[in-house]
């Protein structure tokens, strides 16, 4: 260890005179303020793949809503131009029965993202409550809920969709019902296992000392807090709605005609495969577009929330 | 002496199942005198945080009685009541991370008590006791708009006192609130927690490990083990004449920033003996408590 | 040890990987391989749609089972080419009442090299006719003298007039004149089957095997449930020389798409009713490629009114919706299989019927819209949108295409609002049945190419398969006096007079007669699917 | 352990009892008739065929016999497919599912942790986006899509597969591949991210401290804890291959039992509609138990004790 | 004086964040002999685990970036060594202990096996057999009571302190040269550490091992250490002898440790000595000395331009412009003075 060779002596004298800490630095902070989410969507936003995802999203969305409304055809309309390829005046082609497939897709887009979304709120609504009510309560009630969610949950989850559908004949409403009829149990559990991961934080234990009551625990604490895991299942139980919807349209138990989903269109344009391919791709294409980018956005979202998993 | 601010009397706390209870605070008695700092201190899982939580009912006690202020706060009480004791008794925790939540800035961390118990008139006065409660604690008025994760552990253990102080409490029990801080911070949160005691006549139940810091902070010890309270008495008595073989063997490990004395140590080892006779607290000098049978009493005081 | 615990996993795993490869064994042996293996055997390969629900002749009820048991029973007459010949039967003679035929067998023998005898014949139709056995198809037998009673359980077994003389001789008493009854004879239900192994073993018939004898070209070599059926050459048949095929390999393939991706492969030979169907999507390319083949088909396309219901009560209604159908766009643009479309009950494949009868034109928008406009008139509504009708279907991507064609037709030519129903096969039949339905889809095959076949159902409102509530005694009559009608012509002159009233009343719309689409390998020779959808591989050949 | 599984099997027991019962009320009031049939009957043989099969009972006298038959496990006749017993038609069409799910399962676990773990191993690096996007394509294209598309090109066009049917190994290729594609995504995905927290944990560290070579680390280390949350997915993917069946084995004319499921309720035929059910249920359920134990047998820290946590 | 069994020179490691580029390590240099406890001795976030870490090239790289310096080792550098190199060094030549034994050994491999493992790796020629006889002594050695039945078990069946011995156990495996403990004992209550510490230093004699100790405590830096660096963010500011830094500290940085911990012997009860504020942003260095906005002693020049190391004795240097010698005299402040100084009177008092 041999001593700087600085030239020490160059220093002015004045240099040294003591002048103390900078009291003012010590409890600065850094410039800006960053709220949670606010750094969440940061980190999101460097996630490319995520972002892809957002964008691919709000396209399908803005599509799903403008061009139905704004075609020169409607969805129902036939044309009399029939199995023709994608041209300039029918960018994705025409069916068997001369439809535009573009209006189609877009007016399957409604359906299908109607139907994931719908069934991801119904989830959602009964997976919070029952999560949070068994979570809270502990004991006996949670072990009574859980052992239910459980049992539902042990149940075959398409065997149950698949009878369901044919008891209660197919339409959009019996596609919701069935796809959240035991959909809802893995919601639950996450809830549930946020609000007992949460409950014992110090920080609730210490709103508690405060004398906060169950309401305010949950508001304040709890669903802020849980709501990252939340959105997270949410942007996942999306895509797995559309996807059994298509799965379920293949089985002949889709929605009826002439309306239109992506999965009773790619189900009809899989025949169609050798003679009119775009029959199947587009709807195709956008089952898989709509799914990846909804599962991208999960993965971002999870990522962002926690950003342990990213280094 | 001071007036009791708290009496334990018998406190039990056993979690688990019936058949297979565990004993987590296995019955036991202390008081804390008005103004005083009582060190709780002992080794991970010998009940002391959990007898911090059961007095300020953070649990619902198995057996025992806990008197604040002479009445029974673990007796049914009104909604009113409740609220009352919420305020004087207040929690200091130990993780400055896990203690603030993440998603409120420290200005709502701090008022949450007083928006609870709903003590301001207006925005104004509600702004205006944010800021007195971070000057008081070290902090910048102006930190009230930031987020729990801006500021570092200190700072953050810091709103954590903040909060504790906001309903003007009388009674504040720290659990471990510097066990995981760095040595220079740690020396920061004590400073400010005994000049806090010195200007609001605070008393205080500091719970710790670290007991080095307990003997400065405290003016009174209990040493805890497996659930009991095995030695209890003024500071320096603890430590300069321990008597159960326990706390000798927790003295003896601590670690002193001394070289010439850490190349001396040696420690003494603890087994814990079984007794077959009955096992009370004894009065071995005055106010320094001892618990064991009177055998062992007789051969720990030789 | 860790290890092994990973170890005993993995070897679990590979275990039953290797115990579910057993699996593949049974079925290895001579794959797909096609026609030509070394051994110069003739195999030909096809697929249906599932499997067979049931290969007795007496219970069997559909096309698939059909499509097999044609092939492995033969019944006394048979089909060929268009005409009826003797097949079992060696002669038959006709009283002069045209009520008793007397049948004499051929020397043919069971597979078992049992004789075939006229006690098989007798036994297999009274099995049809006892109520015990439940036999769907049991009323195809009801031509003869006290079937009826006795299958609804109003006669005894011995009035049946069904007489064994002796081995080979076997007479059968007619209720009515039924001139059509030689057809019938080669229908499924009135095939024979071996009387000793049927009463020795109740479920003879669910598995390839000992027990299944059959007395036809090919015997049942191997079944395969939901997976494959193998048909061998029966050699104890009596007209063994002249079926050239030695083996069909039938595959159960229930995806259209499948299928013709499988023809395109080369994986099966032929594709077409009964052999699976050539799917919609595939037609204008096999028609490209010059190998779609299309025949007559008697049989119908329809829609079925309600006449109970709230709008389609209203004959003028009705009238304007059968009218307003575009059937030959609806046949070249979307079902393209060179369809005629149907402006009359009966197809111009039934012999009488191959003209059209002109009870009206087809797409007569301006005929249709007068009579809607009477219609309206006479429900007392001023306006066609306050007209909604639900056009029911059974789930199926065609009736799809096609109820979204006419829908769209009603719904832009009269400005009807039309909402499609769909429900399964099932649920749908329920719902004709108990007229829950305004429109409903049907398509009516012949049982035997003979125009009754499509009149009789709606002689009254209460025929089971009537299912529009629509009758009229003047129809019944005259569908009575064709029974007893021993004239030929006078007899389709009658039922075409029949035809006309419900051209004029439309209790259904008709909309297009059925054709049989195929396509096959060009060595395959004389496979063709016959006018009410037969197709007999006894004649069939492979020349490679 | 013994308390635990009985306790489970215990669960397995009322899950199935609901399930039974929930099926037999939903098919009483489903619409439709199995007897139904183009050509109508006369009302005296279908008075036969309801006698036959007990549709004539009372619900109750129904489903007590239901409930006795589920108990022998004798599904009686299927009554669409004459003379054939529903036992019969699980028996011989289960094994082929099974083999098709074996296969489809070591398709998607084998690829799937094969994808992850090199996805894990070049974090952020090429390999890594090349796997995660397969990965996640995997996931988004409904596996009858892919099915269709594999049949027309690597069946039809390159001619490398047959098309269809179930005649040996090379057969059962694109099919199991086609059910496995979604698991092997969602396996992939899974396999990383738990390799990447494996790989920054502690005893990793240590691992490679110790002096271990990267590739014994990930084996012996992190890959075995990694893939405990694989195991869990385990009872998930078992249900995911059954119902992914359900299309495949109609798509590629596979006589598994899947086919049989969906054929059976479309024909209303409700013998073999409450007999697959219920054996799916079982196998279900048992597969969840038998996952749940295993995952106690390959993690050390978990003691089977009367509950789960 | 014993051989120089490794020598640091100018070691700078970066990382490279989504904020920017964080100096961990800025220009650390030490040397160790043979037999010796060298103590690491800073608060988090100082540099000290990235140190001791770096030495192991235990550095996930990215985002870790050797940026410069040497790590000699027995003569020879370790930073340009391949990953195949090193692997031959780690657990061999240097073990490393590491700090929270809760999550150091792998949870679903038995104890015993995650002992033979390094036996076995680092010797070619020993059998299983003789390697489990090898672990089972090791597990003696460290003071696992009935080591044959838990070389079977599991991590999950050991208490704290057991697994800290069976992570010593591992890291004694391969008979290092050198052994990096990662604060051993901060996860474990002071009874356990006291143990812990006696271990180790047990086996530092049996062995002649040297030992780089990485610590928060002052306690235990006493209490194990020959020598000791201080580190503050990611430089070592004072550097001697155990007795230099406790009994004749020159750094202020060293006065507001040793002054912030609570004198147990002296029953003192006046305010505790802190250091304000907080350690600096390593992904922006402040300029001059890193101290400087803590330090009540600042002077100008701190702000200006970083002191060089000065030396105090041929042990002993410390980095702070106040030993140039145009500073003015700052003593030790009382209370560390105090106390320092109590400690030598009780010593001096007990060695009679």
């Amino acid at each position: 260890m041999t001593q700087n060779n600085l030239q020490l002596d160059k220093i002015s004298k004045d240099k040294f005179k003591i002048v103390g800490s900078r009291q003012d630095e010590n409890e600065k902070l850094a410039a800006k303020s960053v709220s949670f989410w606010k750094e969440v969507i940061l980190r999101f936003s460097q996630n490319k793949l995520a972002i892809f995802g957002v964008i691919a999203l709000i396209i399908v969305t803005l599509l799903a809503i403008f061009v139905p409304v704004f075609s020169p055809y409607s969805y129902r309309e036939q044309l009399g131009i029939y199995n023709a390829a994608p041209s300039a005046a029918h960018w994705f082609g025409t069916d068997d029965l001369g439809r535009d497939i573009f209006v189609r897709v877009w007016q399957g887009a409604r359906i299908s993202l109607f139907i994931g979304i719908t069934a991801a709120v119904i989830d959602l609504i009964i997976g919070v409550f029952w999560g949070s009510i068994s979570g809270l309560a502990g004991g006996r009630l949670d072990n009574i809920m859980m052992r239910i969610a459980d049992i539902l949950s042990a149940v075959p989850y398409l065997l149950v969709v698949i009878i369901l559908l044919v008891v209660l004949e197919p339409g959009l409403l019996p596609m919701i019902i069935a796809l959240s009829i035991t959909g809802w149990v893995n919601m639950a559990r996450i809830v549930r296992g946020e609000v007992l991961s949460i409950k014992n934080q110090e920080y609730v234990l210490a709103a508690r000392t405060l004398g906060a009551t169950t309401g305010h625990l949950i508001m304040r604490h709890i669903v802020p807090n849980a709501l990252g895991a939340i959105l997270v299942t949410m942007t996942l139980t999306i895509p797995s709605a559309i996807f059994t919807e298509s799965f379920l349209s293949y089985l002949g138990l889709g929605v009826p005609a002439p309306t239109a989903s992506w999965g009773t269109m790619a189900s009809e344009g899989n025949k169609a495969l050798t003679s009119a391919p775009w029959r199947l791709f587009f709807p195709a294409f956008f089952i898989s577009l709509t799914i990846f980018a909804f599962n991208a956005v999960g993965d971002g979202l999870r990522d962002a929330l926690d950003p342990k998993l990213r280094k | 002496m001071a007036n009791k601010l708290l009496e334990v009397k018998n406190l039990k706390q056993h979690f688990g199942t019936s058949s297979n209870p565990i004993k987590a605070v296995d019955g036991i008695t202390f008081d804390v005198y008005e103004g005083e700092t009582l060190g709780l201190v002992g080794e991970s899982g010998c009940g002391k945080s959990t007898t911090g939580r059961s007095i300020i009912r953070l649990y619902d006690i198995t057996d025992g009685q806990i008197l604040f202020k002479g009445k029974d706060i673990h007796a049914g009480k009104s909604r009113q009541e409740l609220k009352e004791f919420n305020r004087e008794m207040q929690m200091i925790f130990q993780d400055p991370y896990a203690s603030l939540n993440p998603r409120m800035t420290a200005g709502e961390i701090i008022s949450e008590g007083f928006d609870i118990h709903g003590l301001y008139k207006n925005k104004k006065e509600r702004q205006e006791h944010i800021g007195n409660l971070l000057e008081a604690v070290g902090l910048n008025r102006e930190h009230a708009n930031r987020y729990a994760h801006e500021f570092s552990g200190g700072q953050r253990q810091r709103i954590g006192i903040a909060r504790a102080l906001s309903l003007d409490p009388s009674f504040i029990i720290a659990d471990e609130p510097i066990s995981a801080l760095d040595v220079s911070i740690q020396a920061q949160v004590v400073n400010l927690l005994k000049k806090l005691q010195k200007e609001r006549n605070l008393t205080y139940l500091f719970i710790a490990h670290d007991l080095s810091m307990v003997k400065y902070i405290s003016d009174r010890i209990a040493v805890m083990y497996r659930g009991r309270i095995v030695e209890l008495g003024e500071a320096n008595e603890i430590y300069n004449n321990p008597i159960h073989p326990y706390t000798k063997s927790l003295l003896s490990a601590v670690p002193l920033p001394d070289p010439l004395t850490e190349r001396k140590r040696t420690r003494i080892p603890y087994n814990h003996e079984e007794t077959t006779e009955e096992i009370k607290v004894h009065e071995v000098l005055p106010n320094h408590f001892v618990y064991g049978s009177d055998s062992q009493i007789k051969k720990w005081t030789k | 040890m860790k290890k092994n615990k990973f170890l005993l996993l993995s070897l679990l795993l590979a275990l039953s990987a290797v115990l579910a490869a057993c699996n593949f064994g049974g079925t290895e042996e001579k794959d797909s391989s096609s026609s030509d293996n070394g051994t110069g055997a003739k195999e030909l390969n096809l697929v249906i749609a599932s499997e067979p629900p049931s290969l007795h002749p007496q219970l069997a009820t559909d096309s698939t089972s059909n499509a097999i048991l044609q092939n492995v029973f033969e019944g006394l007459t048979t089909v060929k080419d268009g005409e009826i010949v003797n097949a079992a039967a060696d002669d038959v003679k006709i009283s002069e009442d045209l009520l008793t035929y007397t049948f004499t067998l051929k020397d043919a023998k069971w597979s078992n090299g049992d004789a075939v005898t006229a006690e098989d014949f007798a036994y297999a139709w009274k099995f049809a006719l006892d109520p015990a056995n439940a036999s769907e198809y049991a009323s195809i037998l009801y031509p003869i003298k006290g079937a009826q009673a006795f299958n609804l359980g109003e006669g005894t077994e011995e009035d049946l007039g069904i007489k064994v003389i002796d081995e080979k001789t076997l007479e059968v008493t007619l209720e009515n004149p039924t001139p059509y009854f030689l057809e019938l004879t080669a229908f499924k239900t009135y095939y024979p089957i071996h009387k000793a192994t049927a009463e020795a073993n109740e479920t003879w018939y669910a598995e390839a095997g000992d027990t299944y004898i059959t007395n036809g070209p090919f015997t049942l070599a191997d079944w395969q449930h939901s997976g494959s059926i193998t048909l061998e050459k029966n050699d104890s048949y009596w007209d063994a020389e002249n079926v050239a095929l030695d083996k069909v390999n039938i595959s159960m393939v229930e995806n259209e798409a499948t299928a013709s991706t499988m023809f395109d492969a080369g994986e099966i030979d032929f594709l077409g009713a009964p052999f699976q169907t050539v799917g919609l999507d595939v037609i204008d390319r096999y028609k490209e490629e010059g190998i779609l083949n299309i025949a007559d088909y008697s049989g119908i396309y329809l829609y079925k009114f309600n006449t109970t219901g709230e709008f389609t009560s209203n004959a003028n209604i009705r009238k304007a919706l059968t009218l307003a159908i575009d059937r030959q766009g609806l046949i070249d643009n979307v079902l393209k299989g060179e369809q005629t479309p149907a402006l009359g009950m009966v197809p111009e494949a039934v012999p009488g019927f191959e003209e059209d009868r002109g009870y009206f034109k087809d797409n007569d928008i301006e005929e249709a819209k007068a009579a809607l406009e009477a219609g309206m008139k006479e429900l007392g509504i001023s306006d066609p949108s306050e007209i909604s009708i639900g056009l029911s279907i059974n789930t199926s991507e065609a009736h799809s295409a096609i109820a979204q064609f006419i829908q769209e037709g009603w719904h832009s030519n009269l400005g009807i609002e039309v909402t499609i129903d769909n429900s399964e096969w099932q649920v749908y039949l329920d719902k004709l049945t108990n007229l829950d339905y305004d429109v409903a889809r049907m398509g009516w095959i012949g049982d035997y190419n003979d125009a009754y076949t499509f009149l009789e159902q709606y002689d009254s409102a209460d025929n089971g398969n009537n299912d529009t509530g629509w009758e009229n005694p003047k129809y019944a009559e005259l569908l009575k006096q064709s029974t007893t009608e021993t004239d030929a012509d006078a007899r389709i002159d009658l039922m075409k007079q029949a035809e006309a009233i419900t051209m004029t009343e439309f209790p259904v719309a008709p909309i297009y007669y059925y054709t049989n689409l195929s396509v096959k390998k060009d060595y395959v020779e004389n496979m063709q699917t016959d006018a009410t959808g037969n197709i007999y591989l006894k004649y069939v050949d492979i020349n490679k | 352990m013994l308390k635990y599984i009985l306790k489970r099997l215990g669960y397995i027991l009322i899950a199935l009892y609901l399930i039974v019962t929930a099926t037999f009320f939903l098919m009483q009031l489903a619409p439709g008739s199995p007897f139904a049939s183009e050509r109508d009957f006369p009302p005296q043989i279908e008075a036969q065929l309801n006698a036959k099969y007990g549709l004539d009972n009372p619900w109750y006298i129904q489903y007590k016999d239901y409930l006795i038959d589920t108990v022998t496990f004798d599904f009686g006749e299927s009554m669409k497919y004459k003379g054939r017993s529903t036992n019969d038609m699980i028996t011989e069409s289960f094994p082929i599912s099974l083999t098709l799910g074996i296969e489809a399962m070591l398709l998607s676990v084998g690829f799937g942790i094969l994808l992850g773990v090199i996805a894990a191993l070049y974090h952020n690096k090429f390999p890594d986006y090349l796997a995660s996007t397969i990965a996640v394509l995997g996931i988004s294209v409904p596996s009858f899509i892919l099915a269709g598309l594999m049949q027309y090109f690597i069946a039809f066009k390159l001619d490398l597969l047959p098309v269809s049917g179930w005649k040996g190994f090379q057969y059962s290729i694109l099919p199991a591949f086609a059910i496995a594609i979604t698991h092997m995504g969602f396996i992939a995905k899974l396999t990383r991210s738990s390799m990447l927290e494996q790989s920054s944990s502690d005893y990793v560290k240590m691992a490679r401290a110790k002096g271990l070579g990267k590739w014994t680390t990930v084996f012996k280390h992190t890959l075995r804890n990694a893939l405990l949350p694989v195991v869990t997915y385990l009872g998930p993917l078992t249900a995911g291959v059954v119902t992914g069946s359900f299309i495949i084995e109609q798509i590629f004319a596979i006589p598994g039992l899947g086919k049989h499921f969906v054929t059976s309720i479309t024909n209303r035929d409700y013998t073999v509609i409450m007999g697959t059910t219920v054996f799916y249920s079982i196998i279900l359920l048992f597969a969840v138990l038998i996952v749940d134990i295993l995952y106690s047998v390959i993690d050390p820290r978990i003691k089977l004790k009367g509950a789960k946590k | 004086m014993s051989k120089k069994l490794l020598e640091v020179n100018d070691l700078k490691i970066n990382f490279k964040t989504y904020a920017g580029i964080v100096q961990a390590v800025r220009g650390v240099s030490f040397e160790l002999y043979e037999g010796e406890t060298l103590a690491i001795v800073g608060e988090s976030g100082s540099g000290k685990s990235v140190t001791s870490n770096s030495i192991m090239k235990l550095i996930p790289q990215p985002p870790g970036i050797y940026a410069g310096g040497e790590i000699l080792f027995d003569g020879r550098d370790l930073v340009p060594l391949s990953e195949k190199e090193m692997a031959k060094v780690r657990g061999n030549d240097i073990a490393m202990i590491f700090q929270d034994p809760m999550t150091a050994l792998n949870p679903t491999m038995r104890v015993g096996r995650q002992i033979t493992e390094v036996i076995l790796k680092h010797n070619k020629n020993v059998s299983n057999a003789e390697a489990k006889e090898r672990a089972i002594k090791l597990l003696d050695l460290v003071g696992i009571p009935m080591p044959e039945k838990r070389f079977r078990q599991f991590p999950h069946e050991f208490s704290g302190g057991m697994r800290q011995r069976v992570v010593i156990a591992i890291a004694l495996a391969a008979d290092p040269k050198l052994l990096i403990a990662d604060e051993p004992t901060t996860a474990l209550d002071v009874t356990i550490q006291a143990q812990i510490l006696e271990l180790m230093k047990d086996i530092q004699k049996k062995s002649n091992t040297s030992i780089i100790f990485i610590t928060h405590d002052l306690g235990v830096v006493a209490n194990v250490a020959d020598r000791v660096a201080v580190m503050y963010a990611g430089q070592i500011v004072e550097y001697g002898t155990v007795n230099d830094i406790f009994y004749n500290p020159r750094h202020p940085y060293t006065w507001g440790l040793l002054g912030s911990m609570p004198d147990l012997k002296n029953n003192v009860k006046e305010e505790l000595r802190t250091i304000p504020g907080s350690p600096p942003d390593l992904i922006h260095p402040p300029k001059g000395d890193a101290f400087a906005a803590r330090n009540e002693y600042a002077m100008a020049i701190d702000y200006e331009q970083e002191p060089p190391m000065f030396k105090i004795s041929d042990t002993h240097y410390a980095k702070t412009w106040l030993l140039h010698p145009d500073a003015p005299e700052v003593p030790i402040p009382d209370q560390v003075q105090q106390r320092i100084d109590g400690y030598l009177k009780e010593a001096e008092e007990n060695g009679k």
